[in-house]
């Protein structure tokens, strides 16, 4: 016969049978009033290795393991090790009804006979209403896995639970709700001597008087009862029914009230308020008697909310279930008003993380056209401003000298880089950037900042322009979405003429860098390189580039942008063309490192929230004689007001020490390190950081990590630009 | 009866007065706070505290009661430091139990720039007296042995900051003893007492309006969570606050065994084990301004999800509650508090996801600077003029989550 | 959250594949350059109620779209 | 395996787009009311001088059989998809900004190239 496993002993059951009837059947059954149905508490679980499951809401299988739950404690945290998994299935529909009793049905009827897409969910069928979400989204447990039903409406036909005892002795075990018993005597289980108080399952009476109490070791032995005249009388039993009426299952409907979710059937009767309890566990949930209410209560917390939170009662597994008709009763009969019931939330039916999770993704990092290239040549690939870029290839020096002596070739496609054409173009760039864009002649570029309306540094990059309508954007890698929605968020706002495209993921972007890059662009077919700070269209080993001259790393630089799909070809052409070179790629760190000793910012690592051009160093990229741009009013403003901090350039002996790194000036904490390298090529470590004024001045050196460091100008390397302009 | 019954607090209700020294708008942690620390601290005790709905109800009672000061300037670092150190002693001072557990928080990165970013964090941290530093994997493994180091595969963990001094505390409990501190030496808190408007004398706040009638006031302090906007608009002052919602998530209760806090800023959640033994998980604000308590089942699947990514024994944890506070941040981060411009109106605002462990230093500071008439050094960079003045507080530090 | 927007080009879309665009509102009374300049740049009303924000669908055509949203229910109207 | 994809994309303004006649055998996917990607061969003439036109390869695609298609579409896109054919939809799908092109014989599934791998893993 099949079997599963309960505390360590085998339990067999017959086919169909939930866990917690084969254990009746068994003569195993936890303490508590079992209704059955998944309400109560009390038959909590560990099944297969999930904790908090009802065992009336499992069937049993063959080779199952069930652990009860410690007596007094708190199950041990799983080790994850399980395969529990859900499929996820999304779904839409009009209607979602939940609960297929009779009003549930007649409601799904109505309105497919109105044609309606109708999706019903009903628990005894296997499929649990997890939560009502806006959307309307309902979230709900089935044989399919884990269901999101898209839809306009729900009913919520969730029927009504039965109230439990709260009594001294309502913890035996042996003791049933009325429906509870009704099942159990359907599936042929023998009740013994049953006493029943209140409305009983068919086919039985009810012993008369008020319930007092039960009696029993363990098990429920004797229900005592008390006439209207006070005598008590003991109603020897083995098995306890109480019918002491309904309280709605409703939380579904509490939790989604004003989305426009529409209630029917048992599920929205008024609940009964029972009779105040004098004994005995109000919340089995989280152990909570009527005499802790009562307590709790005489010392002030009488809101509906304050007792729960200061006892807990409602918080548990049930979330209120078994609690609720009580507590309300018991602070009534304190208090001499009803309050209303506590809030409902999601979830109503417990879902474990691998349940909830089905379908969910982390967030994705778009490669570029060369991440197989990098990979291939054992770079050390890492997320950074939201790609996946290689930070080394393994020799980060070596890479560093192979720009500064030789050529170098690196992957800058993350780039931003947008397209911007029409007869108000230039006008929409004129307002959005704080330098004068009209006199940019065709073929030329200018480094630009971003600032945003307080006049702050959002971004920087450059504008460079193709004809008299057409230009050609960049902005860093990790600037490019909120570049994209930012262009186009004032050229609308505007009502400008202009066309809008963003490239970024388009078009690929390979720099060539060093004392070498002319001689290695000549050997692959460029043999009018642009000028400094020019553009132009050229054809690089047969692939359509255009070739930008600026540099970032203080040396010769071309940037080739082309055509993602040509990425890989022009990478290994230059590669190959490159190998008596000694040509190798460069990774970010080598790229950081290159930058800084030019002292080239990065902004959002040397910039910060408050970052004004003034406290970058950078009024020259901003024009107050131009009409309009945006930030020019909080410029304005914001120069009015002293001066407080100031990026700088700092140097000293020794290693470098770390980013963030405090700058200390004569003992008091005077600003921080943003940017910090050991420079080969000065011999010295270089640094950018944050340093405060003193009385209107900036100190002239400071003290970081218990070292002397000097305040230098910057660049620190090749100050008057001569190597890149070469 | 759990153990976790409240059994000591006694909470003494009063009729309202129609005038008091001082009327503390917003019944949360912060309101009592100050109520609290002006009782105790300065003998002011003609306070009245006026709650809309109960004590604790807003964002005290829905955060996720981290206790931090790893912050990531040093005005923020030292602010939340003396709160930290605040709430280690409110156990003693108030007799009260509030569970308060000092486990050390680790923040964990899985990048270069966030392994330069958490050292940066130890740094600033170290020169104003907040104990962080900066831990290698294995390090992190000894402390945390549930994690999965290499992060599924996909997130490896690089390193973390370690904040030894990072604490929870039971929110309810807080909320209590300052409650009954206060009420204690005799100021009014008033449940169920909505404030519909403000008297005015000229430009000056001169008191309260309420349903039950005008109360006037020697000063009005703003304390309120989620309608801060609403509230300085009746004092004809607009402030620079948009409210969020914040969601987090409790599982069913189980045996202890996480002590530490973890978070991630990466993978944007952080992750504790209350006292009762609930795994309570939060992530970041909603983009868009809200004041709906409702919650999301978007931001349940992702935050699991994530968590699982480092945490593979949360996938058999049975979940069993989700909730929404509303948070008011500031354009830069920090809270904004002391006075307005308009006299007799004060605010303790922009608290964002961090207000909870900002409670005791936030009260002790509001009430310095009501019996003083003088801002207090700690809370001056903080002053809403600086928004004006350009000396916006940058701390990207703090844009954490929790 | 999991709300939906309609996007006039692609249609009803969750929440999730929009980014959030604020409008920000000087009332008339806040007089003077700076002053104006200051209260767009920081203070906000911060609406209880019906507000009209703009929403850039990314996870779609990539445009602005405009929508009225009760911050009170989170509804869209 | 989703494939490079090599066509043209076109931004122009929206009444020229409305009027253009795309070449035969082409597929024009409207990406926005300004916005086209055209896979196919030939001349395209727009009414509008400001046009940009441009090689497109910044996306990646792959033909699924359909019902293989919807199958995977049911456990991964959170909106509704279009009931009539041909059509073209774009939204999320696996938490990625896809494009889908639904016709009698094949459901098309494009993304961009830098998110193709991923998308692929996402994929059953």
């Amino acid at each position: 016969m099949a079997a599963f496993t309960f505390d360590g002993s085998s339990v067999p059951f017959d086919s169909g049978d939930s866990v917690l009837l084969a254990l009746r059947k068994a003569g195993t059954i936890p303490g508590g009033t079992l209704c059955f149905a998944g309400d109560c508490p009390h038959c909590v679980a560990t099944v297969d290795g999930v904790s908090y499951v009802r065992m009336c809401q499992v069937s049993c299988r063959d080779g199952m393991t069930v652990e009860p739950h410690p007596v007094g404690g708190a199950p041990p945290l799983p080790d994850g090790t399980t395969a529990h998994t859900a499929p996820l299935q999304i779904r839409h529909c009009d209607l979602v009804v939940i609960g297929q009793g009779e009003s549930g049905s007649a409601a799904a009827a109505e309105a497919i006979a109105r044609g309606r897409r109708v999706i019903t969910l009903d628990s005894k069928q296997g499929a649990d209403a997890i939560g009502i979400y806006a959307g309307l989204t309902v979230l709900a447990r089935s044989q399919y896995g884990l269901e999101r039903i898209h839809c306009d409406d729900v009913v919520v036909a969730t029927g009504a639970a039965e109230i439990q005892p709260v009594c001294t002795g309502s913890d035996l075990s042996g003791i049933y709700t009325a429906r509870a018993a009704e099942y159990l005597l359907a599936h042929g289980v023998d009740l013994g001597t049953v006493v029943a108080v209140g409305d009983p399952p068919p086919g039985h009476a009810s012993v008369s008087g008020q319930l007092v109490r039960f009696e029993g070791e363990g098990r429920v032995a004797a229900v005592v009862t008390r006439d209207w005249d006070g005598t008590e009388h003991t109603h020897p039993c083995d098995t306890a029914i109480v019918g002491l009426g309904l309280h709605p299952r409703d939380a579904l409907f509490r939790m989604a009230r004003d989305l426009g979710v529409t209630v029917v059937g048992d599920a929205a009767i008024d609940a009964t308020i029972p009779p105040p309890p004098q004994a005995g566990t109000i919340c089995p949930c989280a152990n909570v008697t009527a005499d802790d209410v009562k307590n709790v209560w005489d010392r002030g917390f009488h809101e509906m909310e304050l007792m729960k939170r200061a006892t807990l009662a409602g918080t548990g597994t049930c979330q209120g279930m078994a609690c609720l008709p009580h507590l309300r009763s018991l602070l009534a009969d304190l208090g001499g008003t009803v309050q209303p019931p506590f809030t409902a939330r999601p979830v109503t039916k417990q879902i474990t993380f691998g349940e909830i999770s089905a379908g969910a993704h982390l967030r994705a990092y778009p490669r570029t056209a060369l991440d197989g290239e990098h990979r291939r040549l054992g770079a050390e690939m890492d997320r950074i401003g939201g790609w996946w870029r290689p930070w080394t290839y393994g020799d980060t020096e070596g890479e560093y000298w192979a720009v500064r002596n030789g050529v170098s070739i690196g992957d800058v496609s993350t780039l931003g880089k947008m397209i911007v054409t029409g007869p108000d173009s230039a006008e929409l760039l004129e307002r959005l950037y704080p330098t004068r864009i009209a006199g940019i002649k065709p073929g030329r570029s200018k480094y630009v900042l971003i600032l945003d309306e307080r006049g702050y540094v959002l971004d920087d990059g450059l504008v460079c322009r193709d004809g008299e309508y057409e230009w050609f954007l960049t902005f860093t890698s990790s600037g490019a979405t909120f570049a994209e929605m930012w262009v186009r968020d004032w050229a609308e706002s505007w009502e400008l003429d202009v066309r809008i495209l963003n490239r970024t993921m388009s078009l690929g972007a390979i720099n060539v860098t060093g004392p070498h890059a002319k001689e290695l662009l000549e050997r692959v077919g460029l043999s009018d390189p642009p000028s400094y700070m020019g553009h132009a269209s050229a054809q690089i080993a047969g692939i359509d580039c255009r070739v930008f001259r600026l540099s970032f790393t203080g040396e010769l630089s071309f940037e080739l942008h082309h055509a993602i799909a040509d990425s890989v070809e022009l990478w290994r052409a230059l590669l190959d063309a490159g190998a008596d070179l000694d040509l190798r790629p460069h990774g970010i760190d080598a790229l950081l490192k290159l930058r800084l000793e030019k002292g080239h910012i990065l902004v959002g690592q040397d910039s910060d929230f408050d970052s004004t051009p003034r406290r970058l160093h950078h009024e020259w990229a901003v024009d107050l004689s131009k009409e309009f741009f945006v930030g020019k009013a909080a410029t304005i403003r914001t120069n009015k007001a002293p001066l407080n901090k100031q990026l700088v350039g700092l140097t000293m002996d020794g290693p470098a020490p770390h980013e963030g790194a405090v700058i200390w000036s004569d003992g008091d904490y005077n600003g921080y390190v943003t940017s910090s390298t050991w420079s080969p090529v000065t011999e010295q470590s270089v640094l950018l950081g944050w340093l405060h004024l003193r009385n209107g001045e900036l100190p002239t050196e400071a003290t970081i990590e218990e070292r002397r460091a000097i305040v230098s100008p910057v660049p620190f390397y090749d100050p008057d630009g001569g190597r890149a302009r070469a | 009866m759990n153990e976790f019954i409240e059994a000591k607090v006694a909470l003494q209700w009063q009729q309202p007065k129609a005038a008091y020294d001082v009327v503390i708008v917003g019944g949360g942690g912060h309101g009592l706070a100050t109520a609290y620390y002006l009782a105790t601290r300065h003998g002011i005790t003609n306070v009245g505290v006026f709650e809309r709905s109960y004590i604790g109800g807003g964002n005290s009672g829905r955060n996720t009661t981290v206790i931090r000061a790893n912050y990531g300037i040093p005005e923020a670092v030292r602010f939340y430091q003396r709160s930290l150190e605040l709430f280690a002693s409110l156990e003693d001072e108030t007799d009260r139990w509030i569970m308060h557990n000092q486990k050390g928080l680790l923040w964990m990165t899985h990048t270069e720039h966030g392994m330069r970013a958490e050292k940066a964090r130890a740094a600033v941290n170290t020169a104003f007296g907040a104990k962080t530093r900066y831990v290698e994997p294995e390090e992190i493994k000894e402390i945390c042995p549930q994690i999965d180091l290499s992060g599924g595969g996909k997130f490896p963990v690089l390193g973390a900051s370690y904040h030894e001094e990072g604490a929870t505390a039971r929110h309810d409990r807080v909320v209590w003893a300052l409650a009954e501190g206060a009420m204690h030496r005799g100021v009014h808190v008033h449940q169920r007492a909505p404030v519909t408007g403000l008297l005015r004398d000229g430009d000056r706040v001169t008191g309260i309006e309420t349903p039950d009638g005008p109360v006037s006031a020697g000063v009005v302090v703003s304390a309120v969570g989620g309608h801060v906007t609403t509230l300085a608009s009746m004092a004809g002052l607009r402030l620079p606050i948009r409210s969020h919602p914040l969601q987090a998530f409790v599982t069913n209760h189980y045996a202890q065994a996480f002590d530490a806090i973890a978070a991630s800023t990466d993978l944007l959640f952080y992750m504790s084990q209350t006292a009762r033994g609930e795994m309570l998980l939060g992530a970041e604000i909603d983009r868009q301004p809200s004041y709906s308590y409702r919650s999301g089942h978007h931001f349940l699947e992702s935050c699991a999800h994530r968590a699982m990514t480092l945490f593979p024994f949360l996938r058999d944890l049975r979940i069993l509650r989700q909730w929404t506070g509303i948070c008011d941040m500031s354009p830069d981060y920090s809270p904004i508090m002391g006075k307005t411009g308009v006299d007799g109106f004060l605010v303790t605002t922009g608290w964002g996801t961090w207000g909870f462990k900002a409670i005791p230093v936030g009260g002790e500071q509001m009430a310095q600077l009501i019996a003083t008439d003088k801002t207090p050094e700690l809370i001056a960079p903080f002053s809403l003029d600086r928004f004006a003045r350009d000396r916006t507080l940058a701390d990207r530090g703090s844009a954490g989550t929790h | 959250m999991s709300l939906r927007i309609t996007c006039p080009h692609c249609g009803v879309r969750p929440l999730e594949e929009y980014l959030y665009g604020e409008v920000p509102v000087v009332p008339d009374d806040v007089v003077g350059d700076d002053a104006r300049d200051l209260d767009r740049a920081f203070m906000r009303a911060n609406t209880e109620g019906v507000i009209r924000e703009r929403w850039f669908h990314a996870m779609g055509c990539r445009r602005w779209l405009w929508a009225d949203r009760d911050t009170r229910t989170d509804e869209m109207l | 395996m989703l494939e490079r994809l090599e066509g043209l994309r076109i931004i122009a303004n929206a009444q020229a787009l409305d009027a253009a006649v795309w070449p035969n055998g082409s597929r024009v996917f409207r990406l926005a009311a300004d916005d086209v990607f055209l896979l196919g061969d030939g001349e395209v003439h727009l009414d509008d001088p400001h046009a940009i036109v441009e090689l497109e390869t910044g996306f990646s695609g792959m033909s699924m059989e359909p019902a293989a298609a919807l199958d995977w579409l049911e456990s991964t896109c959170e909106w509704e998809l279009p009931g009539q054919r041909p059509a073209f939809a774009q939204g999320a799908v696996a938490g990625l900004a896809v494009k889908l092109w639904f016709d009698e014989t094949e459901v098309f599934v494009m993304t961009a190239s830098a998110l193709a791998a991923e998308l692929e893993e996402r994929m059953p």
